[in-house]
Formats: structure tokens, C-alpha cells, sequence
């Protein structure tokens, strides 16, 4: 895997890029951090599966990505989402379940939208949302368009039928479809290899004529360069590719799941806490100058003080009214 | 007004629509090259090109997925399911992405799709090939349903699904495709969730749709032969539901007999005799008598095949005992 | 007696099971290592060894599948499901497979399997992962349903349908998991097709089962604080239906409301509903009604959810309108 | 591909299962044409997929299999039915829907069964007996025997999510199963290229860590061979196979599809009838001076005879009981 010091000195726009992206590392961690206190406190319910750990992977992903090309997540999708511009304020009301959330507080953790930013949710059937992916690419490909459609999912789906036959779809009509597993080594409280004959997910490009890639996701810059090559290949002839992204989740599976348990050791998670994405992505811009540790507390104050303002947006805001429930079955 | 072939009814409301909106396209299992297993598709690949006529592999929940996704990002997909048996397989994608992305995402992306093929049994097709979907699907807030039984019904029907910004089930009938009907040339659409009294009566409401509707008529015309008046009501449409119309004609008759092809537990007959019971309780006469599938498998043998579907034997002599003839 | 938790109920049940036939295994998605997504398998895997307590991948329709085929080649799988709503990806195996290949094959090969997990809306889990599926399982001939609303009954009928020879559903509830109530030890089989009274009356029956017996026993002593005795009638079965229970009940109080928690359309309780219309008739005073889950996809929002399902309050109204006390 | 020439000169056993392999073939070929026969006058309904073209595979397979092991099949079975040992006249009385049909005239051409000779079905789902199998293996394993399960799918299958998720999981675990996949180049009317993003159907055993094998499915030996390997590899350490078997159907896909139209020229199907395996192994017999002209005949009269028989007793025997309709739904 690329070390973030094998990449070559950084020029003007890198670091633009890296201090962008470290902004939005920061405010996904914030960000979660809060919504944990609030599901703790009762004012967020349901399931509600964390990103901590992860961030690198929505910044230098999304990165790559123009503001017309498609987005499509799993239930893990707070943290693309807020990169990918939906407002924290919107976000976090929807966590809430209230009227302002980005899905008017209908969908909730799991079913995050926001069709203007081509967020295209939010999904919570493991696999399901990848032949929706495919189908996005189909009609990016069917209007003539250059977007691509960017998937994400983890690494336990590639043992569901949907996404076998998704990827084979995706091979055969040639469609701009990036397909990006965040291979966080666990789904739920099972190990990868105990479940998957192979574990190095990039194998089975080989049964589709797909590119692939294997990335370090707790490497930011290198997320966002291997996303690049494949939106490149995407825009230019439909080429699909599948993306793994080596990643960890630093807390449970989902707010109501332990931390570690039976599934993996204490010791585990605190060993990866040293691969901290953001610890990591600080320390880059750091040594190349770009930031010292005021910078970096002004950029963390400014994050708190936006998730703040979202927290005190979804506090103050309404619930849904009553008639809501009956709306949106059907459109007419 | 042309006669038409159900069959061929069809192939001319997807010609029309794909005509008129550049946004339709067709996806299935030979569809494309094949002309569509049931010929549903004759002629359209040539006339509309490999990416509005889509031949797909065999993998009914990915490309059901593919149709909800391409009509999340625009367009307005037909997947065509070789027939409903094997869309079993792709339930999760109709009803967990197709009838709720609208819902979840609080109005933001509605999906204007339609999902059809042949539903209900063939000729000795066997258990896994010959089953009924009408209630499942109809069980499902967030879709449409619509079974027409004539070809100027499917004509219309399938136009309308079409045009609909909502997902809609267009359940056809493999034993329909050759049957025949006058059917409307160009712009002809009907209207999802109005019901259709294919003959009037006096005595019992026969309410049906899709094949049954002929089995129905059938059955009419030999209670005539016994001076007994029966209605006809072909439902067209499962979800919504007619249900003013169903009423209107108890309410005239005082009786009522429930055709379908499925099995009799949770069927859509089921649903049918609620609405009867809790809006016509007082009209009603009689319980209301159902003819289903028998609750079995369907066997391959020919002779244990008719004796497990509706029959107008069958619906002739539930009619009696809702009117007490026996 | 002892008191246990449902979860520890079935927990019991299964654990005596396995030690009473080596033949039965439990397999699905972290129940072993993890011990449960719902802790109903805690133990097992230490007690019986990963080759009977089987972690799987996510892959419901191939763990369904392996399954049967272990059925076939005469073992007795419990397949549990972390909730039905991910089984509808496997209903292809449970429909084509299991409930068809002792039909098909002319009765050479039983299929004694379990498919269990729980089925319904927990809280704020949103419209994919709150979908109750009982009136889609009972359809289906060849397939037993059980929904068992109290660790009693959780017990016995998980060790009967462990037990049967044939492919039995058991339908849990999240929010059942942790109630709790007296369990007989060892040897409690209750036999599959009893609906159980829980509550006797005179006035009107309230028929109910798993989630929605708790919501009916709450109405019932509402309305007896408005004098009116209300029997309450805990289906247990849903395939097959005790018919003869429900209607006795019906023909002594003349009035009835179905509780559910799934949708109206095609539910279980339109069932009912045509039994009772049917078997019935002359004793019914007024239509039967019915409470149900909306007719929408479950919202998140924890108001519109709490609205969107059954509960008490619905079920007086209901029964208040069949006493025409309105 | 191995040709029928390059195996190593003949011994005793080999000549002997030879012939065997060849009277199956035979057998097989001559109940196929009595089949068509019979639905060309109506006596058999529904669906009625021939196997012509096809019979070396099973013929070959099975060949290597024990009385103990089990098969399962898709829909297109009636070849390795006959093989299995299920009698011609259970089998003919099958398509005819008679009482003394091994189904009992309940299942029908897609659904023939003999649990006496562990042959498994029939079915009538594209890719929905795999998992099956994968369970048979299961229970091989759960009860500590050394038996495998060989099951038959055509390359279409493998487009369907229930390959997959059956396949990773005989790989992990560790099953005797052998996914023999009848690669005949089409599915229905529709070309493996045209729908595969990679057609070498032994590819996808990559992904699932699993043993593979291409074979020449118009030479019987050869299969047998190969599935030889496969049965070593499962019944020593519970080890799965892929095997790919290119073969090719002479027939339409069903009664009631066309021999060749829109999807396959004639002058390919008639290209491909000089590899028919029956006129392959004949022709290697003669060579190895194993079988003469007036052998043959014989052979061929003997297998007429059967069949005959078999279509004799097919028509003779009675529907079943009007009561029937209603057993074997349930088990009691
Ligand atoms: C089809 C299906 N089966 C089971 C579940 C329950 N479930 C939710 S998330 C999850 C684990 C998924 O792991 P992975 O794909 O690796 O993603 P991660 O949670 O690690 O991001 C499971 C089993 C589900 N949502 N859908
Ligand atoms: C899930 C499913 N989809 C569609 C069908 C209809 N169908 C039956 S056979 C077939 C083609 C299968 O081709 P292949 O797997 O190559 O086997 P072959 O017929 O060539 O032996 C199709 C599409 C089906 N039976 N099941
Ligand atoms: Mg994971
Ligand atoms: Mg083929």
C-alpha cells in the first residue's frame, strides 16, 4: 500500500486539497461524535452506524468527483454525505427525525437523500443500492451524459448475489460506474475471512474484465488519486471499476453494537487508532508545512461550531406534521 | 376499430410510448434478438436500437435494480419479467427500492417504472412456473397493480403504467397473449383503479380479472341458461382497488362470488370480500363465495391441473349457493 | 413455573432440540461468534460446536438454499433469518424450494426445515427494516406460519415447528424479545394450528397474534372499564388458520376486529375476515373490522411511526364502531 | 481441449466403461427423439427441454460417481436422470404425467426425481438448485460421510446471484460439492458473450479460492476424467470443483423454441453436429477395436427397445387419482 510519504513533494493545489479534505475529515468526526451523544440521550433513534475511522475514504473519494456525477451509499453514509454537500444542519435533523431533515424525517440515519446534490441515499439492504448504482451508470450512459455514478459499500456485500450481478451488468453495457468497497474487515461481528472463500475483494474484478484497484484508505491523497484513475476511465469509454478501499471502523458495527467483544480484541482497535486517518493527514500537512497547530485548532473550532449550529438546528426543529405520514406513498 | 391480439395490444402501447418519450426503454431476458420469449417485443429492437431494447442476462434482481436506478437518475424503464415466477427473485428490489425511495427520501425521487410479464398459470408449466402473484404485490403500499384482461385493456393499461410517475405491476396473462379484441388505434389510455363490468346483472356480482374474467363470463352465460342474472365486474386494476364500483354492483345484486387465480390464504379475494363485508354489510344476502386455485402446488399432470384452477363450473356453482339454489 | 424472557424462551427450545436430535443445526448471520444479532442463539456455539451452530455470510437466498438441501439429504435445519425483512431475498428458495419439492416430487422428499427470525417494525428503523410478511408466508402452500406472542408460546411452538416434517415459519418480534412470562421446563410442545384465548368475553372478539396480542389485551381492559367485554383470540397459527376457534368465538360475542401489524392490503387479516364472513355469517351483528399497520411505508420520525401503527386506542375505536356505540 | 485420440491406448476397463458410456448416450439420445415424438402429438406438455448433444457430460460425470453420492440438476435433467439409473419407464411416464411416472406425474419434465438413486431433482429456477447443492454438501460433511453431490447448471446460471453465494460458500466451507457447468454457448436465445463479461465460465473459481477444470464436454472420457479429479479432490478433504464442460445443444431450447432462428445460424448447429459425441465415441470404440457395426446396431436396438417400452408403458399407465391433487403438500 501507498505510505501518505511516498507521495511526491506537494505543490499549491495538493495542499488545497488535502486542507479541503482534512476539513471534512474533521467535521465528519465531529459530526458523529455528536450524533453519538444525542442517540445516547434518546433524541436519535433507530440504527445508527458510525464512520469514525473511515473519513478518508468519503474526503478522497468524493474529491475526485464533479458536482453532476452520481452518488449512491449504504446505511453507513453519513460521512459521503456531508462531503458530498449535504448540509450538516439538514443531515443532523434528519438523525432526528425532524421535518427539516434532508429526507423531511422519513427516511432517518439509513435513508439519507438530497436529490439536488445527487445524493442518491442511503440504503438497508446489504448490496441492494449496487445494482441501483448500475442503473444510474445505465442512464448516465443512455442520455449521452460524461457523469459518473460513485458507489459505496462494504466489504461483507460481495458475498450477496446483487452485487455479482451488478458488476457483471456494469461490465457488459460499459457503464461510468465506480464501484468502491470500504473494506473495514467486518461485517456486524464477523470477520471477512471467515466468511469469504477470498478476502482481497479486488479478485473479483478478474470474473467481470472490470479495473481494479487496492487503496489505503486511511490515506486521504491516495483514496483521492485511485479515484481519480477510475473516474478517468469512467468518463472516458464507460469503464467500470471496483475500488478496495483497506479501511476500519474505529466503533461498533452500529450505536446499539459493542465496541469491540467477542468479534475482535480491544488491543485491535487501539492498534488501528494509531492509523487514524486524520492523525495521519495532519501530520502530512504538517511536515510539508501547510498547517501548524493553530491552523489546525482554528479549522477544528470552526468544524465544532458547524456541528454545533446543526445540532441546535435539529434540537429547535419541528416534527413532521401528522398528515406527513400519508404523503409521499405515491407521486401524483 | 382494429382487431388486435393481446399480444400484439402490447407491443403497441410500448411501440407508441417509446415513440413519445425518448425517456422509455424496455429491459428483460430476450427482449432484444429474440423478440421477447412471448413476442411481446416483435419488431422493437429494429425500430428503437440496443440501448432502448435491452437484452439482459439472467439476473432478475440486478436488473430490476438497473430499472429502479436508471429511473432515479431520469428515465422511465419497462423491465419486462420473462414471467412473474421468476420475479420472485427480484422482490426485494420492487419493494424495498422501487415502492420506498419516494417515501424515505420525503418526496424527492419518484420512480416511474414499470414492472411486466406474464403472471399466473400456462398449460403444465409445473408448481415453480405456474403461480399468481396479485396479492403479494398488491400487499404493497408505494405500488400500483393492474391485471387487464381484454386486449384493448392491456392497450390501455400498459399506457397508462407507463405514463405513471409511480412504480406500476402490469400483470398479463400467458394464455391471453392470443386472444383477441377490438382494440382503439393511437391514444388510448385507462385510467389505474377503475374497474370495468365486462357484462350486467341482476342476481350476484361475479367479480374477477385478468383469465378469471373469461371463466366468469363463462359462468354468466350458463347461469342465464337458468334464468339467474349475473354481473361481471372485471377489477382491471388490484391496488387501488374499485372499490365503489365492487360495492355499487353487491349493493344491486345482494350477492357475490370472488374469482382469482391464486391460492385462496391472503388472497386478493380476501381483500375483496373485506371491502364487500365492511362497505355492503347491509346488502349482502349471503357470505360472499370465493373460487381460487386449489391450496396446492400446481402438479404437472393435465387432469390434476384443471381440477386445481377456477373453472365456470366451479363459479357457477358457488353462484348457486350464494343464492341458495341448492 | 419459571419465568423467562421470550428471547430465553426460544433460546431454551432450541438448545433442547438440539440435544434431543443431532440432526438439528442452526445457521444464519452471527449466530454463532456474535451469539445473536438478538442474543436468541447465546451459548449454542460453545454447547454445540461451529459444525451445528454455522455462521454465514450475508447471503440469504444461499443460506436459505443450503438449508433445504440439507433437508433433503435429511438433516433438520433452523435457518435463522437476522429479520425477515433481508428474507425476502431467500423467499425464491423458501417458495420454489422448500414448500414445492415434496409436491413436485410426488412425495419422495420431506423438508423438515425452520426459517425463524423476527418480523415486524421495532422502533425507528425506517421503511426497509420494519415490514411485517405474515400474509405473504401464509399464502404459500406447503409452508407452515406460527407467530408466537408470549416466551410460552415462543417455546412450544419453535420446539413443534422444529419437530415437523415439514417447512414451518416462525415469526418473532424484536420487541417481544425482552418480555416476559412464565415457561413450562422441558417437554412443552404446543401444537401448530391452536389459536389460544387469551382473554375470555362476551361482547366482541378481538383476534390478534404475536405484537398485536399485547395491543388487544390493552383495548380489551379499556373497554371493560366501559363495560364491555371484549374476548381476546391470539391466533398463534397463521397457517393453518384455527377456523373453528374464531368462529366459535365470534358466534358467541356476534362482532369482531382484526388486529395486524401489517399492511391492509391483502393482509392476514382479510383472511380472517372472509373466514368469518363465511363460516359465520348468521351470527355477525356488524361488518368485521380491521386495525392495521398504515397503508405506507413505515416513517422514521418516532411521531408518524407511533401513528402509523396498531394500538390500543385504534382497536376501542374499532370495536366501539362494531358495538355501533358511536 | 483434450481430443478422443490423445487419451493413452485402451485397457480392459476403460473399453468396458466405454460402452457403458455409450449405451447411456444411446439410451439417452433414442428417449429424447421418442420425447419429441411424443409432445409433437401431445402427450407431453408444458415445458420439455431435450438433452441431444449433451450426453456426454452426463454420461461422463456420472460415470465417476458412487451409488451413494447424490445429483441434482436443473431442468434440462432427463439425460442424467437416465443415466443415474432412474428407469426409462419412470422417467417417459414422468413427461407423460402418469401415476407411475417417478414423480407420480406431479412434476413433470423439469421435475424429475428418485431419492432411491439420490438423484436430487429438477428444478425449475435458473440457478436456484446451486444452493441446493451446496447443502447437500453440507449435510455430507455434518454426517461424516465421504459421499459428494454433483450438481448440473447451464452457463447461464452463472449470471445469477445464487451461483455466487452457493459457490463462496462450499469454499469456506469445505464442502464436497462439484458445480458442473454445461456450458453449451446459449441460454434460451441468448449467447454467453453477449451477457457474460467473461465467458470462461472457470474464471469465477478464482474467486471462491476453488479447484477448476475445463473440459470437452463432446468427449465422454474426458469428462469422466476431469470429474474424476473432481470427486478425488471432494471426497479427500472436502473440497469443491468448478467444472466448466463445453458442450452444445442440437435442439431448440425447448419443445417450443426454434432449432436455431434469430440467435444461432444453421450452419453452426449443423457445424456443431460433427462433434456429436455419440459419433465420437463410436468412432474411438471402432478405433480401438472395441466395437464393431454389427455391435452397434445391436447396442442401438437394444436401447430402441427400452425406450419403447418406456413409451409403451408411459401410454398404458393411468393419470393419477383426482385425490392426489391434494397430497404431498404437506408432510404428515
Ligand atoms: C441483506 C441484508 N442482510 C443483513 C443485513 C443486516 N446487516 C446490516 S449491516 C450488516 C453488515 C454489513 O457489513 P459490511 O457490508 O462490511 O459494511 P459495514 O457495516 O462494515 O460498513 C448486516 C449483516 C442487512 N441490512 N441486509
Ligand atoms: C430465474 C430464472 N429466470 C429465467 C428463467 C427462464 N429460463 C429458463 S431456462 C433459461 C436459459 C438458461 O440457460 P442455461 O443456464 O445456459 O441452461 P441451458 O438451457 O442452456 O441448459 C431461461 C432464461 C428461469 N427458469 N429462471
Ligand atoms: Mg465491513
Ligand atoms: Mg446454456
Amino acid at each position: 500500500m501507498t505510505s501518505a510519504t511516498a507521495q511526491p513533494k506537494a505543490d499549491q493545489t495538493q495542499v488545497e486539497l488535502a486542507r479541503r479534505m482534512l476539513r471534512q475529515m474533521l467535521l465528519i468526526r465531529r459530526f458523529e461524535e455528536k450524533a453519538a451523544e444525542a442517540y445516547a440521550l434518546g433524541k436519535i433513534g433507530g440504527f445508527c452506524h458510525l464512520y469514525i475511522g473511515q473519513e478518508a475514504v468519503a474526503a478522497g473519494s468524493l474529491a475526485a468527483l464533479r458536482l453532476d456525477d452520481y452518488v449512491i451509499s449504504s446505511y453507513r453514509e453519513h460521512g459521503q454525505a456531508l462531503v458530498r454537500g449535504v448540509p450538516a444542519k439538514a443531515a443532523m435533523a434528519e438523525l432526528y427525525g425532524k421535518a427539516t431533515g434532508c429526507s423531511k424525517g422519513k427516511g432517518g440515519s439509513m435513508h439519507l437523500f438530497d436529490a439536488a446534490k445527487r445524493f442518491m441515499g442511503g440504503h438497508g439492504i446489504v448490496g441492494g443500492h449496487v445494482p441501483l448504482a448500475t442503473g444510474i451508470g445505465f442512464a448516465i450512459k443512455y442520455q449521452g451524459g460524461d457523469q459518473v455514478c460513485l458507489c459505496y459499500f462494504g466489504e461483507a456485500a460481495v458475498n450477496i448475489g446483487a452485487f455479482h450481478e451488478a458488476l457483471n451488468m456494469a461490465s457488459v453495457y460499459h457503464l461510468p460506474v465506480i464501484f468502491c468497497c470500504e473494506n473495514n474487515r467486518y461485517g456486524m461481528g464477523t470477520a471477512f475471512e471467515r466468511v469469504a472463500a477470498v478476502t482481497d475483494v479486488v479478485e473479483h474484478a478478474c470474473s467481470y474484465d472490470m479495473a481494479a484497484e487496492l487503496v489505503n484508505g486511511m490515506d486521504a491523497l491516495a483514496v483521492y488519486a485511485a479515484t481519480q484513475r477510475a473516474v478517468e476511465r469512467a468518463r472516458q469509454g464507460g469503464h467500470p471499476t471496483l475500488l478496495e478501499v483497506r479501511t476500519y471502523r474505529f466503533m461498533g458495527h452500529s450505536m446499539s453494537d459493542p465496541l469491540h467483544g467477542v468479534y475482535r480484541t480491544k488491543d485491535e482497535v487501539e492498534e488501528q487508532k494509531k492509523r487514524d486517518p486524520i492523525t495521519q493527514l495532519v501530520a502530512k500537512l504538517k511536515d510539508d508545512a501547510a498547517l501548524d497547530q493553530a491552523g489546525l485548532d482554528a479549522l477544528d473550532a470552526e468544524v465544532r461550531a458547524e456541528v454545533e449550529d446543526a445540532v441546535k438546528f435539529a434540537d429547535e426543529s419541528p416534527d413532521p406534521e401528522p398528515a406527513e405520514l400519508f404523503t409521499h406513498v405515491l407521486s401524483d | 376499430m382494429p382487431t388486435l391480439t393481446y399480444r400484439d395490444a402490447l407491443n403497441q402501447a410500448l411501440r407508441e410510448e417509446m415513440q413519445r418519450d425518448g425517456n422509455v426503454f424496455l429491459m428483460g431476458e430476450e427482449v432484444g434478438v429474440y423478440q421477447g420469449a412471448y413476442k411481446v417485443s416483435r419488431g422493437l429492437l429494429e425500430e428503437f436500437g440496443p440501448m432502448r431494447v435491452v437484452d439482459t442476462p439472467i439476473a432478475e434482481l440486478g436488473f430490476a435494480g438497473i430499472g429502479v436506478g436508471a429511473a432515479m437518475a431520469g428515465l422511465r424503464p419497462v423491465i419486462e419479467f420473462m414471467t412473474w415466477n421468476f420475479a420472485v427473485l427480484a422482490l426485494d428490489q420492487i419493494v424495498n427500492s422501487a415502492a420506498k425511495i419516494l417515501y424515505e427520501s420525503g418526496g424527492q425521487l419518484p420512480i416511474p417504472i414499470v414492472f411486466r410479464g406474464p403472471n399466473g398459470a400456462a398449460l403444465q408449466l409445473g408448481a415453480q412456473h405456474s403461480q399468481a402473484w396479485e396479492s403479494w404485490l398488491s400487499h404493497i403500499p408505494g405500488l400500483k397493480v393492474v391485471a387487464p384482461a381484454t386486449p384493448a385493456d392491456a392497450k390501455g393499461l400498459l399506457k397508462a403504467a407507463i405514463r405513471d410517475d409511480n412504480p406500476v405491476i402490469v400483470l398479463e396473462g400467458e394464455m391471453l397473449y392470443n386472444t383477441k379484441g377490438e382494440v382503439p388505434e393511437g391514444e388510448y389510455v385507462v385510467p389505474i383503479g377503475q374497474a370495468d363490468v365486462k357484462r350486467t346483472g341482476q342476481d350476484v356480482t361475479l367479480i374477477c380479472h385478468s383469465k378469471t374474467v373469461s371463466v366468469a363470463l363463462k359462468a354468466a352465460e350458463q347461469l342465464a341458461e337458468e334464468g339467474v342474472s349475473a354481473e361481471v365486474v372485471d377489477l382491471r386494476s388490484l391496488r387501488p382497488l374499485d372499490e365503489a364500483t365492487i360495492t355499487g354492483s353487491v349493493a344491486k345484486t345482494n350477492r357475490a362470488v370472488v374469482v382469482e387465480e391464486g391460492w385462496p390464504h391472503c388472497g386478493i379475494g380476501a381483500q375483496v370480500v373485506d371491502v364487500i363485508q365492511r362497505e355492503a354489510f347491509d346488502h349482502l344476502d349471503a357470505p360472499v363465495l370465493r373460487v381460487t386455485q386449489a391450496d396446492v402446488p400446481m402438479p404437472y399432470n393435465k387432469q390434476l391441473e384443471r381440477l386445481a384452477k377456477p373453472s365456470p363450473e366451479k363459479v357457477v356453482a358457488a353462484a348457486r349457493r350464494v343464492l341458495y339454489l341448492d
